[in-house]
């Protein structure tokens, strides 16, 4: 199933391959920024919020949303490269390379703030 | 490539083009423009103007801070010097220069169209801006100016603790720039997306283009907040609301939040227009095309993504739990990547090119060690615990100096010769203009440089005056002696480009061999740029002699000539097929009276009169209603 | 009417709407953010003396407004497609059901200005201001509906048909930012 | 990049320098910093290097396919590659710092201080004592302490680079940090959020003294004001209440209670006044009372250069007796 065969399958790869990691790193920001400022402020203190098993979900979640389009950016680099996909412009090509780079800057950054975030200690000001 | 006499056929075409863009003469013809060349140019001396008056500023401060103890200037004017000069130099030059000025005078030309996609939004855009500039100023000439500091915190900015209008005249003024800013975004993203010349797909596109794009996404984003900041404010101040008062469950970092939410994209917005002029200056005085262009290309988008990700380690100091700063602190060292690939792809570009140091090349080596030397500081501040002890410092101010003036305004000004033949028509003189150069290096090194070391040993920031013995002395005598320096460079600098516009030697269309579309044009180009919408098979259109040549074989023709009125082109936004015929709307009085009623209507809401506000916001409503009375002309 | 062939790309007026749209969805964001910021900077949410708001009104309220630009979406597409349908009825309909929308909701407003004061706490003020921002764009979109249907007389110009799929994109964005208040609002009553 | 060191050597003994760490945080932010320079300078130095290489080479014209390959390695290898690995070790070793520059867990110091910032002095009180001063925080030598940091109007930020980093004073909240100096001496501090007029003139000074003699200090200092035995300071006291002088101070131990100013009770001994602005001499305090916007313009504080001469010399008498 090259992607060239299915054209919608095709457009869906290169966006999952240029968006993907990007709304995943976003999501973990706002979602994992959400959870410290409600956890640690004066309301959340009276929920005892399990921060640090939250965090992790997301943490999970998002590296593997984050590798996905790293993972599809670069099977759509190689189909290019290949031929597999026609792309009389290149711009077929161009987008693969962004995708290749876009994923492997967001995964460092998941990976960066998810390590960092479960090493401190929850709520210590 | 020159534009060789015409055959009588094409001369036809292009005198009745001309007579369909011609402008009314005069005062009138300004006040009603709609064209982005003459717009941009309107852009450019009032960015310049402001300019001037935020170098004062900074040249008041920095005699007051000569040396230690000093009186010539008392507290309550300096800071409201000190609140004028970040204002200014950040929303009334910086911005306006690089998207007002360079942006809507060279995208609709690098991207082969006749102009903006919304001409007559644009002119609203600058007639916003202006308003909203003459508005704060007004606030300094009535010797009332907002004083709590740029990012003027609550409740320092609440109405208990600034009584004043000051803080008001800030508010407004703002959400007035913000909204021409916010028009001018909207402008770029639909002119980049829709009116591409034929054949320019996403990677044909010029990383000028890039980075536009990527400040016009920046700013659709970042100004909400603030205007939604600014907002809660004059809730509070006029209104009584309790967004920022602890007493009512309201919270005054929530004030911080929002405005570095919009405070730290705002500081990629400034410098990406930046990297978008490096990265057209450096391929043609290499001669190659730029490395790794699509990296360059998604690099600047990086830039302004992450960007969104940071704002709060301009709040380390606040007290946040650990957990909550490290989500920034990654971020803020992660957007180094972006940065570090498009400096290795400007170098690169030079060491494997020939390049060629005249004074536009010149400023961006300047900008290169400016900006990796910024970009470190940077860096430090990115620690938690180090930023933790250098936050509102002079560390600071010397770090976004570097990154502003050296890595924002160098390229601005490399820009303002590089298209200085473009523009005028003339060249530049060139030994002169290296000249300025060193002397702003020197400059801007002498003036800056000392403000790491008086930081590091302890000198806060926005203090009018200082105890001697703490070792900040030299510093700041140095800063102070740099500082005049730096305008006297300037002044040189500006000097060299008012007598060249009138005695320059003629330059040709293309005086530096550049790659971009705007070259294939006269210097300066007519009122409708093109007299064909040019076919592009590459991102530097200007160097396939092949595509030049069939243009003017199509001239011809009469193919894509488009002399039925104020025509352009439009095409599909990703790769770039030929779509449809665009009729555009031509110069209107309309903008420029939308302006003054805006502006108006914010001064009556600082001055408490909603009433005549309301009457103000229908009279606009009626404007608006005007606005395309009679249709662009339907084919 | 013109004879060209339908553009596959869509009018610039509908490219700056969005863009407009997008800046719109920033500022709503921010305002959610910012009532979620000050609930959880408070224990006592609503503080004691405001009751929190009744959901049925609102509720239904918002559906209505979605189902109101339900005929600006048939509109739209038969302005995109150059169709031979209708185009002044849908929108002329939309507007009234939006015009009655904004004033119930301006009616529940006041009422609620006699129950609790924006100035009186943080609660209040972020509530008035939520609301009055939403309705505040109701109220330009109903404007821009009547703008419409004044140049919709004679046929459909490249102009108007741009005009017409731009109007239906904002009140899609404002209806969905209408649940998205609406929800907000009622956090306290779940 | 000379210059940077001898400036910064030089520097190094001024008493208000990041580079001369007192206490065990400060050091390590110092450590944070000098790696964080270094490394910086090797990397400033590279793009330097690739810029002259840029230069030297500007007549060489290099075949197409090469250089694109050559530069997409280096631009892959030092763009991308090497910041992620540098970062990351960046990255550890400023998570590692972080929890050394928090705030003291609960229980863990000996001694609390409470500062809460003014508009444009500090409020020094010791829980557990009536010891209320101003703009001098005095501590035991090689004594955790927990610095409790509240403003009473805006924003302020309580920062002593020599021995911690800065902690911003918040309406609302209560931040602290902790103060742990092994090494007797005298401090500078000075407040880092613009706070409005007076912002400049907000300086404060951590002395630390061996425990006795804090001990000593501490007692001394939660004692009320002595009544003056006669003389001048006497006609002083009543100078002070008849001027209005008790609106705004506190003298414990006589009816003056005003919280606007700072208290005064034992002002005779502190080194300076007015935040560390002017050395405590009677001819300074003369100076400060007859027109104190001279010296701290936009201070709350009105002049009483209408008062008589001899008034003031007896309000100066007065106060210079409170011990």
């Amino acid at each position: 199933m090259t992607p060239a065969r299915t054209p919608r399958l095709a457009l869906a790869i290169q966006v999952y391959a240029l968006l993907g990691a990007p709304l995943a790193w976003t999501t973990q920001l706002v979602v994992g920024f959400g959870l410290t400022e409600a956890a640690c402020g004066p309301a959340g203190r009276m929920w005892n919020i399990a921060i640090d098993t939250w965090e992790s979900v997301i943490f999970g979640l998002a590296l593997t949303v984050a590798a996905g389009g790293l993972a599809s950016a670069t099977a759509l680099h190689r189909a290019v490269t290949r031929g597999a996909i026609d792309d009389p412009n290149g711009r077929v090509r161009f987008l693969a390379t962004i995708g290749l780079a876009v994923g492997a800057i967001f995964v460092a950054l998941i990976l960066y703030t998810g390590t960092g975030v479960l090493t401190l200690e929850e709520c210590r000001r | 490539m020159a534009v060789e006499s015409p055959a009588p056929a094409a001369a036809a075409r292009i005198d009745r083009l001309e007579r369909i863009w011609a402008e009314r003469p005069g005062l009138t013809g300004w006040l009603t423009t709609t064209d982005h060349k003459r717009i941009a140019l309107l852009y450019l001396a009032t960015s310049l103007a402001f300019f001037a008056a935020g170098g004062a500023e900074a040249l008041a401060m920095r005699t007051q801070l000569a040396q230690p103890n000093e009186r010539v200037i008392g507290p309550a004017t300096y800071d409201q010097l000190m609140t004028m000069h970040g204002v200014t130099m950040i929303f009334f030059f910086v911005i306006p220069l690089s998207i007002g000025a360079f942006g809507n005078y060279l995208v609709p030309l690098m991207i082969g169209a006749r102009d903006m996609a919304f001409p007559r939004m644009n002119a609203l855009s600058y007639w916003l801006f202006l308003g909203s500039g003459l508005l704060v100023y007004t606030s300094l000439l009535l010797g009332m100016a907002p004083d709590a500091g740029w990012f003027d915190y609550v409740p320092l900015a609440s109405r208990r603790f600034s009584p004043g209008l000051g803080i008001d005249f800030y508010a407004l003024g703002l959400i007035l720039n913000g909204v021409s800013s916010s028009a001018a975004a909207a402008n770029f993203l639909v002119t980049i997306a829709k009116l591409r010349a034929p054949g320019m797909s996403l990677n044909r596109m010029p990383l000028f283009c890039y980075a536009i794009l990527a400040t016009s996404f920046s700013l659709i984003f970042a100004l909400p907040p603030l205007t939604a900041d600014l907002v809660f404010l004059e809730l509070d101040r006029k209104l009584g609301f309790k967004f920022f008062d602890v007493a009512h469950g309201g919270d005054p970092l929530l004030w911080q939040h929002l405005f570095w939410i919009f405070g730290h994209p705002e500081v990629y917005i400034i410098v990406l227009p930046a990297f978008g002029i490096a990265t057209s200056i450096i391929p043609t005085f290499t001669r190659r095309m730029m490395a790794a262009f699509p990296l360059v290309a998604v690099a600047e988008l990086l830039v302004a993504f992450i960007g969104f990700g940071v704002w709060v380690h301009h709040m380390f100091a606040t007290g946040l739990p650990a957990t909550t700063m490290v989500f920034f602190a990654a971020a803020s060292l992660i957007i180094v990547i972006p940065s570090g690939i498009q400096i290795f792809a400007w170098c690169m570009t030079m060491v494997t090119g020939r390049p060629e140091f005249k004074t536009p090349l010149l400023f961006i080596v300047g900008f290169i060690v400016f900006f990796v030397f910024g970009g470190l500081s940077g860096i430090t501040l990115a620690a938690v615990p180090f930023d933790q002890q250098v936050t509102d410092t002079y560390y600071v101010v010397a770090h976004f100096h570097y990154v502003i003036w050296g890595a924002a305004v160098f390229p601005l000004l490399g820009g303002l010769y590089y298209w200085f033949p473009k523009v005028t028509g003339r060249m530049y003189y060139e030994r002169v203009g290296q000249l300025t150069f060193w002397l702003v290096f020197a400059g801007t090194n002498l003036t800056f440089f000392p403000m790491h070391i008086s930081g590091m040993l302890g000198m806060p920031r926005r203090v009018w005056t200082y105890p001697g013995g703490l070792g900040w002395n030299v510093e700041n005598l140095l800063s102070t002696i740099g500082a005049f320096f730096l305008a006297g460079g300037l002044v040189v600098l500006l000097a060299n480009l008012v007598v060249s516009a009138y005695r320059g030697a003629p330059a040709g269309p293309n005086p530096f061999g550049g790659g971009t579309l705007e070259w294939a044009t006269s210097s300066p180009p007519p009122a409708y740029n093109f007299d064909v919408i040019p076919q592009v098979t590459s991102a530097y259109a200007c160097w396939d002699d092949a595509d030049r040549a069939d243009d003017r074989r199509r001239l011809e023709t009469g193919e894509l000539v488009l002399e039925e009125g104020h025509e352009t082109t439009a095409s599909t936004p990703v790769d770039g097929h030929l779509d449809e015929i665009l009729h555009m709307p031509s110069e209107s009085p309309w903008p420029f009276v939308l302006g003054i009623v805006a502006t108006l209507g914010t001064a009556f809401v600082l001055t408490d009169h909603y009433l005549i506000a309301a009457v103000a916001v229908a009279l606009a409503a009626a404007v608006l209603t005007l606005w395309h009375a009679k249709e662009p002309a339907a084919a | 009417m013109t004879t060209a062939p339908v553009p596959r790309a869509r009018p610039n007026g509908w490219y700056g709407m969005l863009a407009l749209v997008a800046a719109e969805s920033a500022l709503f964001a921010t305002l959610l953010a910012t009532y979620a910021y000050l609930r959880f900077s408070d224990p006592r949410w609503p503080p004691p003396g405001i009751e929190p708001p009744s959901i049925t009104a609102p509720l239904v309220l918002a559906l209505v407004l979605v189902a109101a630009s339900a005929p600006l979406a048939i509109a739209s597409r038969t302005a995109r497609r150059r169709g031979a349908g209708p185009l002044v009825a849908p929108v002329a309909l939309a507007l009234v059901i939006q015009a009655v929308y904004l004033a119930f909701q301006v009616h529940l407003y006041a009422d609620d200005l006699g129950r609790f004061s924006a100035g009186g706490s943080a609660y209040g003020s972020i509530y008035f201001t939520l609301l009055a921002v939403h309705h505040a764009h109701v109220g330009v979109g109903v404007l821009l509906d009547g703008w419409l249907l004044t140049r919709l007389r004679g046929d459909l110009t490249e102009y108007r048909r741009g005009a017409v799929m731009a109007v239906a994109l904002y009140w899609y964005f404002v209806s969905l930012a209408g649940l998205a208040v609406t929800a907000t609002i009622l956090i306290p009553a779940w | 990049m000379a210059c940077v060191l001898g400036m910064l050597a030089t520097g190094c003994g001024s008493d208000q320098s990041i580079t001369s760490p007192v206490t065990e945080p400060a050091r390590e932010i110092d450590t944070l910093w000098w790696a964080m320079f270094a490394g910086g300078m090797v990397i400033f130095g590279i793009v330097l290097g690739l810029l002259v290489l840029a230069y030297v080479r500007r007549r060489r014209s290099s075949d197409p396919d090469r250089a694109e390959r050559v530069s997409y390695a280096v631009i892959l290898g030092g763009g991308m590659v090497a910041p992620v690995v540098l970062l990351a070790v960046l990255f550890a070793f400023v998570i590692r710092v972080m929890p050394a520059v928090s705030a003291p867990e609960p229980g863990s110091t000996s001694l609390t201080v409470e500062v809460t910032g003014h508009q444009w002095y500090w409020e020094v009180r010791y829980p557990g004592t009536d010891a209320v001063t101003a703009n001098e925080i005095h501590l035991p030598a090689g004594t955790p302490v927990r610095i409790v940091a509240r403003t009473a109007d805006v924003i302020h930020s309580f920062w002593v680079p020599r021995l911690n980093r800065k902690i911003d004073m918040i309406p609302g909240r209560t931040n602290s940090i902790e103060l742990d100096v092994p090494k007797v001496g005298t401090y500078r501090g000075q407040c880092s959020e613009f706070c409005g007029l007076g912002h400049a003139e907000m300086a404060f000074e951590v002395i630390v003294q061996p425990p006795a003699a804090f001990r000593r200090w501490l007692d001394h200092e939660a004692q009320p004001a002595e009544t003056p035995a006669g003389g001048a300071a006497a006609a002083g006291q009543e100078e002070f209440q008849s001027a209005s002088c008790e609106d705004c101070h506190t003298i414990r131990g006589t009816p003056a209670d005003g919280k606007v100013g700072p208290d005064l009770t034992h002002i005779g001994s502190r080194r300076t006044l007015a935040a560390l602005t002017i050395p405590n001499t009677p001819g300074d305090l003369y100076q400060w009372i007859t027109n104190p916007q001279g010296w701290k313009p936009g201070s709350r504080m009105p002049g009483f250069a209408s008062l008589p001469a001899s008034a003031r010399r007896a309000l100066v008498s007065y106060l210079e007796g409170l011990r």
